[in-house]
């Protein structure tokens, strides 16, 4: 009969089987997507939102907010009645005001603040410069704030409304450095989002419970939970057997040859780019004949067709060419096996043996890396480069890259906001050489300089033609080579509706319910 | 009547070489309480025919005979069901190495009840327990082990030899068997445990009024008590009759080297002198001569002697042999 | 049997000393600093000058091996290298997450594998024997992981009749006390018990079939072997004889000595059922101790690797103790050796 | 003069099986003297455990005793030096089954202690290995077999003719003459027998047999749990009918038994 | 004189001969025997047989079923893989890293394991039966287990696996001989040996070997098949040897991301493992068996 199905856990939570064990809980600490997606939207909420679809930033802890002083100065009027999460490890007293945007903002800005050094680096701040960038966070009054810039720039709503640029509990962090365990509020973490941490079990799960007092629209479930399963296959298999509601990353080709009707496979355009990066303080690789050459030999096609089966776009750049600031005169390095060999031979490199590090991981941009790293190093062999294929878990290879002992790496980025100095300077600048984002080592100080002028304007077109210009210097160094732009898939139980996906941040569960069988078959 | 009665008894074996026959044309009667010994050398099938008799069946053994006759009935014409209930009701065997008879694995009182019919046993639950129990007693007692509270718990690998062959010796009478087969239940022990199993084993027979076949290889070792005295070699049978009769006046060749070779018989021996015996070795299975099997062994083999001599009967003594050393009253 | 009992214990307690000894040069071997790899505090730590003294690494091994035991005995095994976690806090809950499958396996393969090992002897080299016996060495021949993707294909996937990993659906809420799922089932206050315990048990099935196949089919091969043996030798001839029928002399002789024959090698049934739990864990992504070193080893967490170590080969030399003693008191002639 | 063999309180002690190392020792023989001459058979005798095993072993050189001192013709025996004791001294092992490797033909066997002991080439090896077989009653073709082809009449066979082919000087036989048929026991007394006469080899005996030991021996060693309570000539020891344990090993047995006429047929006799 | 019956001239087999012959005598495990050295066979003449090399990947020939199938192509015998890559040749070179490089493993370690077992063995100072068992208990951790400690020392890759599984197979054969020497030692036939004046390298190799020999013959067969699974298994957990080598076990392990796509890619590794294992297994076992035989009778 329908309507009269049972109410059970089972029919108030979702599962999603995530690919891996977050870092932290505190999006601000990492690039990572893994940990980005287990956390940012699900436990916190940021100043402004963006809205992919209206193109805009959209209010979300701030109701409002104007420039000032010429672009160098920003004034939030922050929400009322905003409440953090009630847990059996922390009760607020208070709800949300000016002294938590203080807080979050200073623990990556203010190197004096206590927080700052609790927990490490923050990549994304340094890479964007968003930490130089801000001079300083000013309370106004209880419920404003003001941000205080040392130059205008083009990107900073933008990076602000990232899933990095989150608020903290001032109020828990105060009480956690009270109880002298300050590295606790990475670990149980309180934050004003849609849902609140309930436990976390390494390699197997994170629980999240529905936050009942959140502001705005919550989701229409009890529970969240992230399933962890690194397994491609067995996420897949998951699915089918409905073991996950839904799955980051399936395998596509597979889930269309099970052909299950109550599986839903939904595919969005995504900023992305995969690529291949040469660690440029390594010889031979600091000599670009040597990248040149071993970027001739790569057959892209075949990848495109045997490890995205044939969904993604070739890559011209490192820019998607959604963005507005794509030019298809980008890189040009088609598959020239003869071309290859006679640049080694040119820069005296004839035997080459390389590693090729290639993640465990599936991610957005590279659905296989080891298997792509396989077809390359076939392609490799026939210019006569040998290539060993290195793997190692995905923390463990993240770390041992940061310290560049790699030849050369197969990874790849995902855009955190729409500004095409999100694909530039976190992953070449020089800045980002120091915080490791920057996988090829390689810093180019005419390129870097080309960055920095493209942010201070705010012209669109002026802008285009600086990019384009340090196209070109990466067309010519090619510190890495780039592979694919890739769709971004999920695949989902038909059961689950409003899970969205936004462009420039990983899953939202906000709006995320679970409909019964009953409630489907009506439908 | 005699209770055990045997008429040419046959077994032939299937063996990768053909088939063999392991018992040709055997005799033997035994009577009520009396203590037969059957003797041969190793290979001369004893242990077959005690097989035989208690119906040990193996699927590559032929057993055909002329009678098998146990108290009357013919055991040949009955089916391995009636052939147990009868060999397990009156029949039980003892071996030459007891310890592997002896489950390693449950207490000497254990392995007795077992073998204490369930019939005998009287009385509530808690009253046969203690029933059982006093009639492992009283059999330990009968086969002569006096503190039978050691050895009651024990497990057989804690007895000595002889211990261990009188519990199965008490096992084998728990039920009263009528016939005792004891195949060379003393061959690998010290000279005074054998004195005792032999002790026991006649003290059995009188008391009992249980018939003993006992196997030997051996002359010296067949009881004093001993009434009947079977040879067998090779498979065939030599000579049986009154054991004193047959010791006394062996009428076959091989009963009388069998004598001669036994230091026990020859007293008069010089020492160190050279011992008289058989020439030759114990053919084996694949090539056990025609006729007479002691043939190209015997000292007064003749050509007659290549088809099987047939019995003569003396009186109670038969034996099967063309020159025999005895002078026939016709 | 005191005597055996002391003998056993003084093996079992040599042995563990030589484990420790072991585990504790593993410290060594492992590349990097062997205080960090003995409490999980790395070099560059604030706190690492502390530890390396309190541990003397400047001092002689003697003194670091007295000083390592002490801590072990203590409960003292340092921190993961990945998470932070005190490792030995978490090393129970594993061990019991692993024990649940492989008790499992273990109950599983002796329920069915003794049987039918004992049936297949009764039918020596009958049709049924031949079957069953080519039957247990294909079994004992497939490789599990690969055993465990065809049958996760087929009855997961294809049937759907069971689910594939975990140990049950998370969204049961139930809170890992003793790392077994169904006694942290039982001791929840979950509203849905009944529910969740169908779930479990549901989630346990494959994996514990799976793990069990093996050493059921090995056991059974054991069993065979030793019943029919038994079943040739002279006491149980001479029990037949005495008029006991076909079932008593199995029941009464051949099984308690096939028994006592093939418990000599039920320890090489368990470390059998303890190395193919490492793999099914993994596949199974069952929170076990297999797995936990498996993912540790990926990353290098050398504490941890070290605790799953030092835990599965303490495992396995109870086990053996235990084995070892029932044996003895089951069966007083293997006091005699 | 020196005799053949003096063993000059010899005395050992084991080890139990299954002991810690600090657990106590055990006594299976308490230091012992004796001696034999040339040609002489002396039989060892003794209930289960008294230590007759041990002893042979000893002399023969299988273990090493824990004290005391066996001297060979006025030469001391060095333990372990098998060279010396090999050309001496060789064993007869009481299980013939077992003490041939199954692995190896006989004639490779019986070259064994050729080959170790002796200068000689292959082909007076196998000369000697000829001889030995046939002195023990064999064919040369019997070289060739494997002991499994065997009678166990024949495999004590050979393991005489290893014992003898190195023409030894003493030969210790434990328990040889245990689980043989009685033809092929009286073929191998007479077989001993022959070769002591040809080759005056002395025979440590070890047996229970009372009446092998009153036909062959010329010495009987009583051990009652590891001492020696008895060392004297055959027929000193038979008609001496003081101690108890020697009456219940030796008369009791050579006593009782049916009582045979002697006059039995005589046919083979003449 | 004695007489002597020269009946067997005819045949005088050695024991060895005859557990061949018993061996022999069983249809299955001659089956078995002729798949295992057939295997072989592949291992050594695999570059010869192999259609292509393992890398060469056919673009236009993507995931290709077997060619007894519809969508086949005789060409690719046993299909292809995701990458185009002949599954046959793959399988074929394949066998030089799951049974060729265990086989050798095996070697290595059974010669270390036998001659320092041997040692043992003889060796009289080790008499307590205490240690004996203290070591019989250690090595009850399996050698999956220690394979997996080496490896977390030294890290993956082919080599490294190969000397993890190497030295974890090790103890056992130590174990083995030791067991096996020190029972034969305490033998009559070896104890008259040594009143020969045996040399202990002649007691050993001459006289306790060949009676040895069976148990170390089964012992190499199990500890074959556990080599080859465990290799299999470490390279299945990924950390073993690493594709693309086409070892069977990581065939197996990358397989299963396509096993709907190309249910052969991971049907065919599996089954050969599984043919080889139980070739070697059943050779074993027909061989104890036949041991026993010809100790009964
Ligand atoms: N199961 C069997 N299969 C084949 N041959 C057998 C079997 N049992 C006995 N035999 C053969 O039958 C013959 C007689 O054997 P049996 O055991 O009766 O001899 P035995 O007189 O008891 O000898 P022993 O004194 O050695 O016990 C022997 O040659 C033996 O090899
Ligand atoms: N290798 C050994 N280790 C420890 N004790 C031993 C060893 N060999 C013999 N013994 C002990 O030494 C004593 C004498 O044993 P031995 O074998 O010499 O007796 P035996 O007279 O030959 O007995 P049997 O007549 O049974 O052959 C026994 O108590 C025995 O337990
Ligand atoms: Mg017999
Ligand atoms: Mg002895």
């Amino acid at each position: 009969e329908p309507g009269t199905e049972e109410v059970t856990p089972l029919s108030e939570g979702i599962i999603y089987c995530s690919e891996g064990n977050p870092d932290t809980f505190n999006p601000q600490l990492v690039t990572s997507g893994t940990t980005v997606d287990a956390t940012a939207a699900q436990l916190y909420d940021r100043l402004i939102d963006y809205d992919a679809e209206k193109q805009a930033f959209v209010p979300a802890l701030a109701e409002s907010w104007e420039p000032l002083d010429n672009g160098t100065r920003y004034r939030f009027y922050l929400r009322e009645g905003v409440e953090f999460h009630s847990t059996d490890y922390f009760t607020p007293t208070r709800e949300f005001n000016a002294e938590d945007v203080r807080f979050s903002f200073n623990r990556w800005l203010d190197e004096t603040s206590l927080y700052h050094n609790v927990g490490g680096s923050y990549p994304f701040f340094s890479a964007t410069g968003l930490d130089k960038l801000i001079q300083k966070v000013v309370k106004v009054d209880e419920m404003t704030v003001d941000i205080v810039l040392n130059n205008a720039d083009s990107s900073f709503l933008a990076n602000l409304a990232t899933d990095f640029a989150i608020v903290l509990s001032a109020e828990y962090a105060q009480l956690l450095s009270v109880k002298d365990m300050p590295y606790l509020i990475d670990q149980k973490p309180i934050g004003t989002g849609p849902y609140r941490f309930e436990s976390f079990r390494k390699d197997v799960l994170i629980r999240y419970t529905k936050h009942p007092d959140y502001w705005r629209e919550g989701p229409g479930i009890k529970q969240l939970v992230y399933s962890i399963t690194p397994n491609a296959n067995k996420r897949m298999l998951k699915l089918v057997t409905g073991e996950c509601d839904i799955i980051p990353y399936p395998l596509i080709s597979e889930l269309q040859a099970l052909n299950r009707d109550d599986i839903m496979v939904t595919n969005e355009v995504s900023p992305n780019v995969s690529f291949w990066a040469f660690n440029t303080k390594k010889p031979p690789f600091d000599d670009p004949l040597v990248r040149q050459a071993l970027s001739h030999a790569i057959n892209r096609q075949a990848i495109i067709d045997t490890i995205y089966y044939g969904n993604a776009e070739l890559a011209r750049s490192i820019l998607p060419p959604t963005s507005w600031a794509y030019d298809n005169q980008g890189i040009q390095y088609d598959y020239n096996p003869e071309k290859a060999r006679k640049l080694l031979e040119e820069a005296g490199n004839s035997e080459l043996s390389i590693n090729i590090w290639a993640m465990p991981v599936q991610r957005v941009y590279n659905p296989n890396a080891r298997r792509m790293a396989e077809l390359m190093q076939s392609d490799l062999a026939q210019v006569g480069v040998n290539a060993r294929i290195v793997s190692y878990e995905w923390n463990t290879f993240r770390r041992r890259l940061s310290r560049g002992e790699h030849d050369t790496v197969l990874i790849g980025w995902y855009a955190d906001n729409a500004d095409p100095d999100n694909f530039f300077r976190p992953l070449l600048s020089c800045a980002a050489v120091a915080t490791g984002g920057n996988r090829a080592n390689w810093c180019h100080p005419g390129f870097d300089q080309l960055l920095y002028e493209a942010i201070a304007t705010t012209n669109a077109n002026e802008r285009k033609a600086l990019y384009q210009s340090a196209q070109h210097i990466l067309n010519q160094q090619l510190p890495l080579l780039p592979i694919a732009h890739s769709r971004r898939y999920q695949a989902q139980k038909k059961s689950v509706r409003g899970v969205q996906l936004p462009p420039y941040g990983g899953i939202n569960f906000r709006l995320a319910t679970k409909v019964t069988t009953a409630e489907e078959s009506e439908q | 009547m005699q209770l055990l009665d045997i008429r040419n008894l046959t077994v032939e074996m299937k063996t990768p070489h053909g088939i063999v026959r392991v018992l040709d044309k055997v005799n033997l009667q035994l009577g009520k309480g009396e203590i037969h010994s059957l003797v041969g050398e190793s290979g001369s099938g004893k242990s077959l025919l005690a097989k035989a008799i208690v119906g040990f069946a193996n699927p590559n053994w032929e057993v055909t005979a002329d009678r098998l006759w146990w108290n009357g009935q013919d055991l040949l014409a009955m089916n391995t069901k009636q052939r147990r209930a009868v060999t397990g009701r009156d029949m039980a065997m003892i071996f030459q190495d007891p310890y592997s008879y002896l489950d390693p694995n449950s207490t000497i009182e254990q392995q007795i009840v077992e073998a204490i019919p369930e019939g005998d046993v009287r009385g509530t639950f808690m009253r046969r327990r203690v029933d059982r129990k006093t009639r492992v007693k009283r059999l330990l007692h009968r086969v002569g082990i006096r503190d039978h509270e050691s050895v009651i718990d024990s497990y057989p690998f804690e007895l000595s030899q002889g211990v261990a062959q009188k519990v199965s010796i008490a096992i084998a009478i728990a039920h009263r068997p009528r016939l005792l087969i004891a195949d060379e239940p003393t061959t690998a022990m010290e000279p005074s445990t054998k004195l005792q199993i032999h002790r026991l084993l006649a003290r059995l027979a009188a008391s009992q009024e249980m018939s003993v076949l006992l196997i030997s290889q051996d002359l010296t070792s067949i009881l004093p008590e001993t009434k009947q005295l079977t040879l067998l070699y090779c498979g065939q049978l030599m000579e049986t009759g009154p054991a004193e009769e047959v010791i006394n006046h062996p009428a076959h060749p091989y009963t009388d080297s069998m004598l001669r070779m036994s230091l026990q018989t020859q007293q008069e021996l010089p020492h160190k002198a050279r011992l008289p015996t058989l020439p030759g070795a114990i053919p084996t299975l694949r090539h056990m001569p025609i006729g007479c099997r002691l043939g190209p062994r015997c000292p007064y083999a003749q050509k007659q002697c290549v088809k099987a001599p047939l019995a003569t009967q003396k009186q109670q003594r038969v034996f099967h042999c063309h020159f025999p050393l005895l002078e026939l009253e016709s | 049997m005191i005597r055996y009992l002391s003998s056993r214990l003084f093996v079992f307690i040599i042995a563990f000393f030589l484990l420790t000894v072991f585990t504790f040069s593993l410290n060594f071997f492992f590349p990097g600093d062997p205080v960090t790899n003995m409490t999980g505090v790395r070099t560059f730590s604030d706190y690492y000058p502390v530890i390396s003294e309190i541990r003397g690494a400047d001092k002689n091994i003697a003194f670091q091996y007295i000083n390592y035991m002490q801590n072990l005995l203590s409960g003292n095994w340092g921190a993961s290298l990945s998470s932070g976690d005190y490792v030995f806090e978490h090393t129970y809950q594993h061990l019991f997450a692993s024990l649940e499958l492989i008790v499992g396996a273990l109950v599983l393969a002796v329920l069915i594998g003794v049987p039918s090992g004992i049936f297949a002897a009764t039918q020596f080299r009958g049709p049924i024997d031949k079957g069953v016996i080519s039957l247990a060495m294909a079994g004992y021949s497939i490789p599990v992981f690969w055993l465990a993707q065809l049958l996760i294909l087929f009855f997961a996937v294809k049937l759907d009749w069971l689910p594939i990993t975990g140990q049950i659906n998370p969204l049961y809420g139930i809170a890992p006390q003793s790392g077994s799922i169904l006694i942290d089932i039982v001791i929840s206050d979950s509203d849905y018990k009944a529910a969740a315990l169908q779930d479990a048990l549901n989630h346990l099935i494959l994996p514990v079939i799976i793990l069990s196949i093996m050493p059921m089919m090995l056991l059974l091969r054991l069993m065979r072997n030793a019943t029919q043996d038994m079943l040739q030798k002279p006491y149980v001839k001479a029990a037949r004889a005495r008029g006991l029928n076909e079932f008593q002399v199995l029941i009464k002789h051949a099984v308690p000595n096939a028994t006592q024959s093939v418990l000599q090698q039920v320890p090489l049934i368990f470390s059998l059922l303890l190395s193919n739990s490492i793999v099914i864990e993994s596949i199974f992504n069952w929170p076990g101790i297999g797995n936990w070193l498996v993912r540790a080893i990926f990353e290098r967490d050398f504490p941890v690797i070290q605790a799953c170590v030092l835990i599965i080969a303490l495992t396995i030399l109870l086990f053996n103790l235990v084995v070892d003693l029932y044996r003895g008191w089951r069966f007083p002639i293997v006091r005699q050796e | 003069m020196s005799h053949l063999l003096e063993v000059k309180n010899l005395g050992k002690t084991y080890r139990p099986r299954k002991a810690w190392p600090w657990s106590q020792k055990s006594v299976a023989i308490e230091p012992i003297s004796f001696h034999i001459d040339a040609g002489e058979t002396l039989a060892v005798m003794g209930e289960t455990g008294s230590g007759k095993s041990t002893l042979a072993k000893i002399i023969a050189g299988v273990d090493n005793p824990s004290s005391g001192e066996l001297w060979l013709n006025g030469q001391k025996l060095h333990n372990q030096h098998y060279q010396q004791r090999c050309n001496n001294i060789r064993m007869i092992f009481q299980d013939s089954e077992n003490s041939l490797n199954t692995h190896l033909t006989l004639r490779k066997q019986l070259e064994e202690p050729l080959k170790f002991n002796t200068d000689l080439t292959a082909q007076e090896r196998n000369e000697k290995v000829d001889i030995a077989l046939r002195r023990v009653g064999m064919l040369t073709e019997h070289g060739e077999f494997y002991p499994h082809m065997l009678s166990s009449g024949q495999k004590q066979r050979v393991c005489i003719a290893r014992a003898i082919i190195l023409e030894p000087q003493i030969v210790v036989a434990d328990e040889a003459l245990v689980g043989l048929d009685p033809s092929v026991r009286a073929q191998i007394i007479n077989l001993m027998l022959d070769l002591q006469q040809d080759m005056g080899i002395s025979y440590i005996l070890v047996t229970h047999s009372p009446q092998i030991v009153k036909h062959i021996a010329d010495k009987i060693l009583i051990l009652y749990r590891g001492k020696m309570i008895v060392f004297d000539k055959t027929d000193i020891v038979l008609s001496d009918d003081q101690q108890p344990y020697v009456h219940q090993l030796l008369h009791d047995h050579l006593n009782k038994q049916i009582k045979f006429k002697s006059d039995k047929a005589k046919k083979i006799a003449d | 004189m004695p007489h002597i019956n020269l009946y067997y001239k005819d045949e005088n087999p050695s024991p060895l001969t005859l557990v061949w012959r018993r061996f022999n005598q069983r249809l299955l495990s001659m089956t078995a025997l002729y798949i295992l050295l057939a295997m072989i066979l592949v291992v050594i003449f695999s570059p010869i047989l192999a259609p292509y090399s393992t890398s060469m990947q056919f673009a236009d020939a993507v995931s290709l079923p077997p060619s007894w199938t519809e969508q086949g192509n005789i060409q690719f015998l046993m299909g292809t893989d995701d990458l185009g890559r002949d599954m046959l040749s793959r399988l074929l070179i394949g066998s030089i890293y799951s049974l060729g490089l265990p086989i050798l493993m095996v070697a290595v370690s059974s010669i270390i394991g036998m001659v320092v077992g041997a040692v043992l063995g003889i060796d009289r100072t080790i008499k307590y039966q205490t240690f004996s068992r203290v070591f019989d208990t250690l090595l009850s951790i399996p050698s999956f287990l220690m394979a997996l400690i080496i490896i977390a020392i030294l890290g993956t890759g082919l080599f490294n696996v190969a000397l993890a599984i190497t030295l974890s197979l090790i103890p056992q054969f130590i174990f083995v001989t030791r067991n096996a020497v020190h029972q034969e030692w305490h033998k009559d036939y070896v104890t008259a040996s040594r009143l020969n004046g045996c040399s202990k390298p002649y007691l050993l190799y001459r006289v306790i070997l060949p009676n040895i020999t069976p148990i170390l013959v089964m012992q190499l067969t199990v500890s074959l098949s556990v080599a080859i699974m465990d290799i299999a298994a470490l390279s299945f957990l990924g950390l073993g040897i690493q594709s693309p080598t086409p070892e069977w076990g990581s065939m197996l392990a990358r397989s299963l991301d396509e096993v709907y796509l190309s249910p052969w890619s991971m049907v065919l590794p599996g089954v050969t493992l599984f043919v080889t294992i139980m070739s070697i297994n059943i050779v074993g076992d027909s061989l104890r068996r036949a041991l026993s035989e010809r100790v009964n009778s």
